[in-house]
């Protein structure tokens, strides 16, 4: 801090005589050009003091990285790539200043620090904007990073404001600048009480900031807010970790529902489940690439786009392992294991070949970035999505199942192959179709899974231990069970990780699914009767 | 009919009012069913009477739900898990013959034999003349002596069928639990093991599970008829098979 | 019966030909260098690269003309990210290819399994990638950083220049992040951080479901004072840790993340926009703007066939440790290890930062630390570059070794000297 | 009795196989000691080193093969029993190390002064004593596989789901190992041992003498379970293999029975950990992973289960070839791997021995066919005449 002020001190000394007579922010700009981050900071505090809106580009080109300095005569515009160069741009007029080729420019350094400075400022500048997009921006802004020198902006930007939710962000805005201003103690007791109402962890840190600072007959209001927004937020807290256990019960299904059915279903000990859901992936990263150069207007529709494609790769190489190997395994379960974990070795080996052996990027489409919060909690889109589609995965594999023709074929097979074969189903083709099915089931999975893990040849086996337990903690056979296991473990394990540590976290699930199974051996939805010996 | 205290007293096998369900179905009902020492008994029914969960029950491989089973009329059966039940001397034959297909005959039948079955006895065990004896003595009962040193799996389906049975007398239980027999067995093996079963029931308590009413008929005994998881009608076969409920239940179909 | 005889008779046979099958290449005009990365397995994900870099780095010395007139011959193998396989590996490069010094190993487990093995032999092996410390060994040069070579230097960065007032300290559980933590813990509370002001977290290996660690971090950063999160977290874990925090809306403006194991490499698997900011600490980018730089990555952009393929810091220690063996066997003229061993201690090389890089008499190099933020590009920004800093073996920060210094000069020639007992340790006297 | 239970073992193949590896055990090492290394019989050290490693190997899989082969337990968690041994080994190892560490204390191994650890753990008490830690090998994997097996065995798990609680074992252990609160040195796990009983662990004597007892240990070892397979309890372990439930209603107590031998085959796979340790001179806990219980199964697989020699065979076999393709063509070791992985269950079920085996018991069994279609009575013929 002293550093810092001593270089404001310097920085005034050495401007004094421009910047007061300023009310143009051109050569303040410019002398960006060569200044440090400290002097940069200090600039910053200028430009904005100037009030003049007209910088808001030139600062977000900054904030963005793309402010840049004529080598030849230190002038600072705005930078776009054009070509091999940048077309450059005048930061206050915004009118074009021709081009420059890219060693003829220098990109001004920035920093989070500087980041942050600008994003209070501009918050202050656009206070005032015609757009109300912006100005609920700016509030915002203005709420997160609270600066004293905002205040008087907010005040006059609150007394010409007409939009109700504006007005009411604006008047939060007001609060947290009232508390770090020199304002009067009433004042500020009435800010505390808005910020109080305000809730939230953001409200949590504004208090927790000036609680040291604050005058000393506002502490026990200070300490009530503080304790009020705790324990409501204690509260949220849990409901925030209920979600996340099912949120990571909903990767747990995504990632065992395929060998719910090639496992569950058909007896498979399918150790290459895993490179099947690595495969999926491996699908969504092609067509993304494939996209991102020939059309990179349906980014967002990546996603759609491979979930089929990787249903279909990965149901094919399902069909073709079921033919070439595992059919030739039924009713030596065991051995369909080794066989299976060669072909997981063999796929990944061959995509470490093709792809080699580092994470590929699978970019999210805008509709599953970010998040939104719902009172206290904080629900991330991508989260959200997963476990909407996981679920639908599920329910749309148990219509399957149950209600088609082709499921009632599948269990007939699975559960008496010769009774089922001499009642005319084709058994052969029901084997390669279920293997298939499940396979694709893992491929789509892996398409979904891609949005918040890694993409190398190794996803796989983070996820074949899992998806073993998933399907036997819920009974083998018993889709419901899958469900259900997934959920209660994601759910177990969110609430065991806060108080344990993640690591023991885990290690007491494993433990725990060992000793569930010396209870009821066959999971927890098992078949009773003599059926099961049989 | 007896009352339920006088059966009691000299009974060998003792079911009362047992009930057992499988996910809501009741494979057995409120079965009561005594067996007397030294009685050889048939028990037929149609599919899904409860035949074999009768067996699981006294065999301890299935936990009523409720009822009573007693072995001896103290012996409290469903406290007791199978080799303890078997130990007690109850041997089971299951439907599809079940034998050591990668031993011998022999090994077979000397693993069955009512030795020490402990994990150290059986590390030591050592076959002594007195064991030989009986082995060969049952190889000959079973008629397998020119077949001993075969492994079971390259016997055939009748011939498995007997080994089993064999096993169960080196095991020299006092009740013997046979599930269908004669089951692929041809007319000539079946009239065999007719003459065999009834051989082996003058020393010990044989209940026998059968479909071929004409095995039944050999065997010339009480019988049983379930339905439905309890007892229809019990007596001579004759008495039995006249029985309406029993016609429109299981014969007349 | 006889068929287990002939099944062990074809048994030695066939590793008798691998030996001849390797010794065919043994022509006395080349010297031959093990290679000894993962190349399938957990590992290969890093290491593979590694491996690349040394086959370029030898062909474009044998295009120079070699070393001592003769060709230099690298000797590949894969130890499969197993770790006993690392040292089994290490004995056959050693004793049966009989090479002149070995680039390699990645995670300290497989550094630990082969260091006897060096011992030994007596060889030498140069280990590129930053570690914990806590280590010195007569065998083995260290050219990746030191925790003072990387994690100090940033603290140092975000405590000046962000005015960081609040630590996260978030690893994977193991050795490095275990050993890291421990001595920035020690130094932050020297530098007067109130003990409740840090937060020591750890996660397993391959961790992939960052949602309550990361709700943890935006709880404990809630207390108004300035937060940053300093991450030890390893590789495999850093994707879904990233795109967590990018979707649950922190930015680096508000809780900013150091990394010490997150470069372009790891970056590439990343959509990286809504990381802007976030920073790591490295001796090494690849938009450091040099010269000698820009020449390597041309090379090495030429010898992939690739020029989407990024370079790293690992890359650079890998680049160094091999120019300053070729230096040191040019000054000794021979590959003898002890000679080797003699002449190496003092040589200055190139670094790919612009400047050069010594080895120092505690097998360690001088290298600057360089402060980088991450772009939208998946390239960092250089917002802080120190002048070059010794590798510092033996942390001051931990109250065992901080006695200790390791100089492998003559007469002294130990690695563990206690400066307070006057005592080479680890002799047993 | 002993005797007896030990001279059943002794069965032509066994006998073979003993004198094959007693004959290693003295030959190996003394080619590599006595012999001038450019002599043509010389075995280089890291020769020996490296067939030291196979022959722990060996005994692991021929512990797997135990309980697998003979009792129908898939255990994919046999990696736990040896790498629990091991760490029991390097405990004692560590222990040796006295005050030779680098921060030269006396006390604690280096990882626990470099994380500040004030004194030693309990549980490392008694392993600077040989015999408590040898003990140790034993009793620890014993006792874990005697705890799980209790459990599981007495509520009848079985088949898949055993299978697949073992890997669970393996991987919760794999997940404590690898946390430095445990005190067993976190990832990089226990090395830099300096000597065993005295000698140093690097001298080439102290190699040629772990190298002959890791021989001789497997051949006790066979010993031992050729006279378990052979004895009647043998039988009746292969009886709850092929047939369980007929095992239990000849009243054997099949849980006591899976028991013992889970319990035998988890010690020889702590014993092959032990032997493991100083000759490669690392234990951490990637030992632990489930990929490496599942790989011991593969070499089972290759030799042949339920034979015992199969499996020696099989570990040697697979595992030279993983030093033979790693070494030499490192790009297609998974892709070789993976392919036997295939090749076996598909063209070899039962395994090199087990084939060669088979072929042998066919051939009997075609005699014996013949010799009972000589002397059938008459409801086998008429048996045969319906069919």
């Amino acid at each position: 801090m002293l550093i810092r002020l001593f270089s404001l001190i310097f920085l005034i000394l050495s401007f004094a005589a421009p910047s007061f007579a300023q009310s143009d922010p051109k050569p303040l700009i410019n002398h960006l050009a060569k200044a440090d981050f400290a002097e940069a900071e200090a600039l910053l505090g200028q430009i904005a003091a100037t009030g003049d809106t007209r910088v808001v580009p030139a600062l977000q080109a900054f904030s963005d990285g793309d402010l840049y300095f004529r080598k030849s005569d230190n002038l600072v515009f705005i930078g776009k790539a054009a070509g091999a160069g940048f077309d450059l741009i005048d930061p206050v007029t915004g009118a074009s200043a021709g081009q420059a080729a890219k060693n003829a420019v220098t990109k001004i350094k920035i920093n989070n620090n500087l980041r942050r400075v600008i994003r209070s400022a501009m918050g202050g500048l656009t206070l005032m904007s015609p757009d109300r997009g912006v100005r609920l921006s700016a509030a915002d802004a203005v709420l997160r990073s609270p600066s004293a020198e905002n205040l008087d902006l907010v005040e006059a930007a609150l007394a010409k404001e007409t939009d109700r939710e504006v007005k009411a962000r604006m008047e939060e805005a007001r609060a947290v600048s009232v508390l770090s201003s020199d304002r009067s103690v009433d004042e500020k007791r009435g800010a505390i009480q808005t910020i109080k109402a305000l809730g939230g962890r953001n409200a949590l840190g504004i208090l927790g900031s000036v609680s040291g600072s604050i005058d000393a007959s506002l502490k026990p209001d200070l300490d009530a807010a503080i304790s009020a927004i705790q324990s409501e937020q204690q509260l949220w807290d849990m409901g925030q970790n209920v979600w996340y256990g099912l949120s990571l019960g909903s990767v747990l299904l995504l990632a065992a529902i395929g060998l719910a059915i090639t496992f569950g279903v058909m007896g498979i000990i399918n150790m290459a489940h895993g490179e099947m859901v690595m495969l999926g992936a491996y699908s969504t990263f092609v067509v993304q690439q494939l996209i991102r150069d020939h059309a990179p207007g349906l980014f967002d529709w990546s996603l759609a786009i491979a979930l089929p494609v990787a249903f279909l790769v990965t149901g094919a190489v399902g069909f073709v392992i079921e033919r070439g190997i595992i059919r030739f395994l039924y009713g030596r379960p065991l051995e369909t294991l080794l066989a299976t974990w060669g072909v997981s070795l063999i796929l990944q080996q061959t995509i470490r070949s093709i792809f080699g052996p580092t994470n590929q990027e699978v970019g999210n489409p805008s509709w599953m970035s970010g998040s939104f919060p719902i009172g206290g909690m904080t629900i991330t889109w991508n989260r959200m999505w997963i476990i909407v589609f996981s679920l639908t995965i599920f329910f749309a594999l148990l219509f399957v199942m149950k209600r088609t023709a082709y499921g009632l074929n599948m269990r007939a097979v699975t559960q008496n192959r010769r009774m089922a074969s001499s009642m005319g189903i084709k058994t052969p083709w029901v084997d390669a179709l279920t293997f298939a099915l499940g396979s694709g089931i893992a491929g789509i999975a892996g398409a979904a899974l891609s949005q918040i893990d890694n993409v190398s040849p190794n996803l796989g086996q983070s996820y074949i231990i899992d998806s073993f337990m998933v399907v036997v903690f819920g009974g083998v056979g018993n889709l419901w069970g899958t469900l259900i296991a997934a959920l209660s473990l994601g759910v177990l394990n969110k609430f065991l990780e806060p108080v344990t540590g993640a690591v023991l976290g885990k290690i007491l699930v494993l433990v725990l699914i060992i000793l569930f199974i010396q209870k009821r051996p066959r999971g927890l939805f098992a078949l009773k009767g003599r059926a099961v010996e049989a | 009919m007896n009352t339920i205290a006088e059966t009691r007293t000299k009974s060998l096998l003792y079911l009362e009012n047992v009930s057992v369900a499988f996910d809501g179905f009741k494979a057995i009902n409120s079965l009561s069913f005594v067996v007397e020492p030294g009685e050889l008994r048939a028990i037929i029914g149609p599919n899904g009477a409860g035949k074999t969960t009768m067996m699981d029950i006294i065999t301890g491989k299935t936990r009523p739900d409720s009822g009573t089973v007693l072995f001896e009329d103290s012996i409290d059966l469903t406290k007791k898990d199978e080799a303890d039940i078997a130990q007690l001397g109850i041997g089971r034959k299951f439907q599809k013959p079940t034998v050591f297909e990668s031993h011998t005959v022999w090994d077979n039948l000397e693993l069955a034999l009512n030795r020490d079955r402990g994990v150290f006895g059986t590390l030591f065990y050592r076959l002594t003349a007195e064991d030989k004896t009986r082995i060969e003595e049952i190889l000959e009962t079973v008629r397998l002596t020119h077949r001993k040193d075969e492994y079971a799996a390259n016997l055939s389906h009748g011939q498995k069928q007997w080994l089993e049975i064999g096993m169960l007398l080196a095991q020299e239980p006092k009740l013997l639990l046979v599930d269908e027999p004669v089951a692929g067995m041809t007319d000539a093996e079946t009239v065999e093991t007719a003459i065999l079963l009834k051989e082996i029931a003058k020393t010990r308590s044989v209940v026998v599970v059968e479909h071929d009413m004409g095995f039944i008929r050999d065997l010339g005994v009480k019988v049983t008829c379930l339905a439905e998881g309890s007892v229809l009608a019990e007596g001579s076969i004759d008495f039995v098979s006249s029985d309406p409920k029993v016609i429109e239940n299981y014969l007349g179909r | 019966m006889n068929f287990k005889k002939k099944l062990g008779g074809a048994m030695l046979a066939a590793v008798m030909s691998t030996t001849a099958f390797h010794g065919a290449f043994a022509a006395d005009d080349t010297i031959k260098i093990g290679v000894l990365h993962s190349l399938s397995g957990t590992m290969a994900i890093s290491e593979t690269t590694l491996k690349d870099v040394m086959l370029m780095l030898v062909e474009q010395q044998n295009k120079k003309g070699g070393v001592l007139g003769k060709k230099l011959e690298a000797v590949v193998v894969d130890p499969a990210s197993d770790w006993p396989l690392f040292a089994e590996k290490a004995r056959q490069l050693i004793s049966k290819d009989k090479v002149a010094a070995v680039f390699g190993c990645w995670t300290s487990s497989s550094r630990k399994s082969v260091l006897p093995v060096f011992e030994e032999l007596n060889s030498i092996l140069f280990y590129p990638v930053q570690y914990e410390g806590e280590e010195s060994s007569r065998n083995i040069f260290y050219t990746g950083a030191a925790p003072n070579q990387q994690a100090i230097p940033a603290v140092d960065y975000l405590a000046k220049e962000e005015g960081v007032k609040r630590w996260v300290l978030e690893g994977t559980d193991y050795v490095y992040p275990q050993t890291t933590n421990k001595i920035l813990k020690a130094y932050l509370m020297s530098k007067g951080v109130a003990e409740a002001d840090i937060m020591i977290n750890y996660t397993p290996f391959g961790f992939s479901d960052w949602q309550t660690e990361v709700s943890k971090i935006k709880a404990f950063g809630s207390a108004g004072k300035k937060t940053a999160v300093v991450s030890t977290i390893n590789g495999d874990a850093n994707v879904p840790f990233y795109k967590e925090l990018g979707n649950q809306g922190i930015k680096a403006e508000d809780i900013p993340v150091v990394a010490f194991s997150v470069g372009e490499e790891e970056l590439a698997g990343l959509d990286t926009k809504p990381l802007v900011g976030h920073l790591a600490a490295w001796n090494y980018f690849q938009s450091v703007d040099a010269d000698v730089n820009a020449e390597f990555i041309k090379e090495w952009h030429a010898f992939t066939k690739n020029d989407k393929r990024v370079t790293n810091d690992p890359m650079e220690a890998a680049y160094i440790g091999f120019n300053a063996w070729v230096k040191a066997v040019e000054a000794a003229g021979t590959t003898d290890t002890d000679k080797v061993l003699d002449s190496i201690i003092g040589v200055s090389v190139p670094n790919l930062s612009g400047g050069t890089s010594t080895v120092m008499p505690n097998h360690h190099i001088t290298k600057p630390v360089l402060i980088g933020e991450i772009q939208a590009d998946g390239q960092f920004d250089i917002v802080q570059e120190t002048a070059p800093v010794v590798g510092d073996e033996w942390s001051d920060y931990l109250p065992d070794s901080k006695n200790l210094i390791s100089d492998w000069r003559k007469p002294m020639a130990c690695g563990n000297f206690n400066v307070a007992s006057g005592k080479c340790g680890g002799k047993g006297s | 009795m002993i005797t007896s239970f030990i001279h059943r073992a002794l069965e032509g193949k066994i006998v073979v196989a003993v004198a094959t590896l007693l004959g290693i055990a003295v030959l190996v090492p003394a080619l590599n000691l006595l012999t001038p290394p450019d002599s043509a019989f010389h075995i280089p050290t890291y020769v020996m080193a490296l067939f030291g490693k196979y022959l722990c190997y060996a005994l692991l899989a021929l512990a797997l093969d135990l309980v697998w082969g003979y009792c129908g337990i898939l255990s994919l968690g046999h990696g736990a029993f040896f790498a629990l041994g091991g760490y029991a080994m390097g405990m004692y190892l560590m222990r040796q190390i006295g005050p030779r560490g680098v921060y030269g204390n006396p006390i604690l191994p280096d990882f626990m002064v470099f994380l500040n650890y004030k004194e030693l753990p309990w549980f490392w008490h008694g392993f600077d004593w040989f015999v408590f830690a040898m003990v140790m090998v034993l009793l620890v994997p014993g006792l874990l596989a005697f705890i799980f097996g209790w459990f599981a065995f007495r509520s009848r798990v079985n088949g898949v789901y055993l299978s697949i609680i073992t890997q669970a074992m393996t991987y919760a252990l794999l997940l404590a190992f690898f946390r430095n609160d445990m005190g067993f040195g976190g990832n990089n796990g226990l090395t830099d041992f300096k000597d065993i009983l005295g000698f140093s662990v690097q001298a080439d004597g102290t190699r040629a003498v772990l190298f002959a007892i890791s021989a001789i240990m497997l051949s006790l070892c066979l010993i031992v379970a050729s006279a378990i397979t052979r004895s009647k309890f043998g039988k009746v372990l292969v009886g709850v293999r092929d047939a369980e439930s007929r095992v239990r209603f000849l009243g054997f107590r099949v849980e006591n029975i899976k028991l013992f031998t889970f319990v035998v085959s988890a010690m020889f796979a702590g014993i092959a950990g032990a032997l493991f340790v100083p000759q490669v001179g690392i234990i951490n806990p990637g030992e632990f992973a489930p990929a490496n219980s599942i790989e011991v199964v593969v070499w089972t697989a290759v030799g042949g289960r339920g034979t015992l020699i199969g499996p020696i065979i099989g570990a040697i076999l697979v595992n030279a070839g993983k030093s033979f393709f790693t070494g030499a063509f490192p790009e297609f070791w998974l892709f070789a791997l993976g392919g036997l992985f295939i090749a076996v269950t598909l063209f070899l079920p039962k395994g090199i021995v087990g084939t060669i085996q088979h072929g042998f018991r066919t051939r009997r069994a075609y005699k014996a066919a013949a010799e009972a279609e000589k002397g059938r009575d008459a409801p086998v013929a008429i048996a045969q005449a319906a069919e």
